[in-house]
């Protein structure tokens, strides 16, 4: 049972790698903070989104077996 | 009809604003973003954009189908760049055709607003010295 | 330089819109005119515009002018059609560039809007079925 | 003693001519009340502006020999 984490722009940097599978976490914000130990971001989860299977969700959204995960940091495009 | 894009590469605006064309519209408003020669007070020297490209274009067509709700438009459009950018070059393209010019403007700004603070993509900066930074606004 | 034009026949805007390029400028708003197949319900098969042109030449120069000084922009041109124009042709066009879109947005709205109280031009729409009549708005 | 008058649009059409020259009249508005009824323009100086050698003047500007006056009606580009 795993999940795929995207990563982009300063997370992507500070993680080292675009991706990662890792096995599948308790939720979205327990698999963040693990992360943000783990890798170093400097983001709080507050200034992120969170994105499941390719569009934004709900922090509290349920996970499963396979799913997408992207932690959007705040955008500038434009 | 696809009505938001992410190109990879330089793209020309000639084709996107003839799509807009309609005897029904007497009004086009359109928006550009270049990329500028300074931010913040620093000289940048170039800078590259990095989408998370299938939400980009998921909530980018969200965006143009909103304006096309909320506002007396006939059409809509946008294209943002992605990779690498030299000073000058065009960064994203808006254009919105309307009855009226009112509409027009209000639509074009609001969706540059609109994808500026929606779109997952994010502006890596390189300044004159070396540094460089990822921009993620407060 | 020369900011404000009256054209008798077609124009081009891509060089126009070339000049305003500037590494200085982060943004880029444009309004463009087109002759509209109707006009309030009435269908309309074509139109000219009849410009007092010395005037017109005077009175656009200083509404950009004007703008340059009112708005934070970088550079601002506009170009307005006289002659015989079919449904679809390219009427008049603003473009305006600045550091900011904000601005951008802005003198664009303003000066298009200027032009069309100020700049002594006229439009002669001719409608479907033959009547046609000149348009001096209350 | 003359000027020269410019019609534009409805006024042209009204004419049946693009400009005429007249004797220097007394003032503006007394001008454009004569040419009014000899030319049955529908439009009223009031809603009209007027320009004097190529640029918008007050009605009550004075006038000289030779001046090139062109009454303005509601304007209607863009």
């Amino acid at each position: 049972m795993s999940v795929t984490v995207l990563y982009f722009a300063s997370l992507r940097d500070a993680a080292g790698v675009a991706s990662e599978t890792l096995p599948l976490p308790a939720s979205l914000t327990a698999l963040y903070a693990e992360l943000r130990a783990r890798h170093g971001f400097a983001l709080p989860a507050e200034r992120l989104r969170v994105a499941v299977d390719g569009d934004f969700a709900p922090w509290d959204s349920p996970l499963r077996d396979g799913c997408e995960i992207a932690f959007i940091p705040p955008v500038s495009g434009g | 009809m696809k009505r938001f894009g992410i190109s990879e590469v330089a793209f020309d605006i000639a084709p996107l604003r003839q799509r807009l064309l309609s005897s029904r519209a007497g009004a086009y408003a359109s928006f550009e973003g270049w990329v500028r020669d300074h931010h913040e007070g620093r000289a940048v020297e170039g800078l590259h954009y990095e989408a998370y490209a299938a939400l980009a274009e998921t909530e980018g067509e969200r965006i143009v189908q909103e304006a096309l709700q909320r506002f007396e438009i006939v059409d809509a459009a946008c294209v943002h760049r992605t990779g690498s950018l030299a000073l000058g070059e065009l960064a994203v393209w808006v254009g919105v055709s309307a009855g009226h010019r009112g509409p027009a403007f209000e639509a074009c700004r609001w969706i540059i607003d609109e994808v500026k603070a929606r779109v997952p993509i994010w502006k890596h900066e390189r300044y004159v010295g070396g540094e460089n930074k990822w921009r993620h606004p407060d």
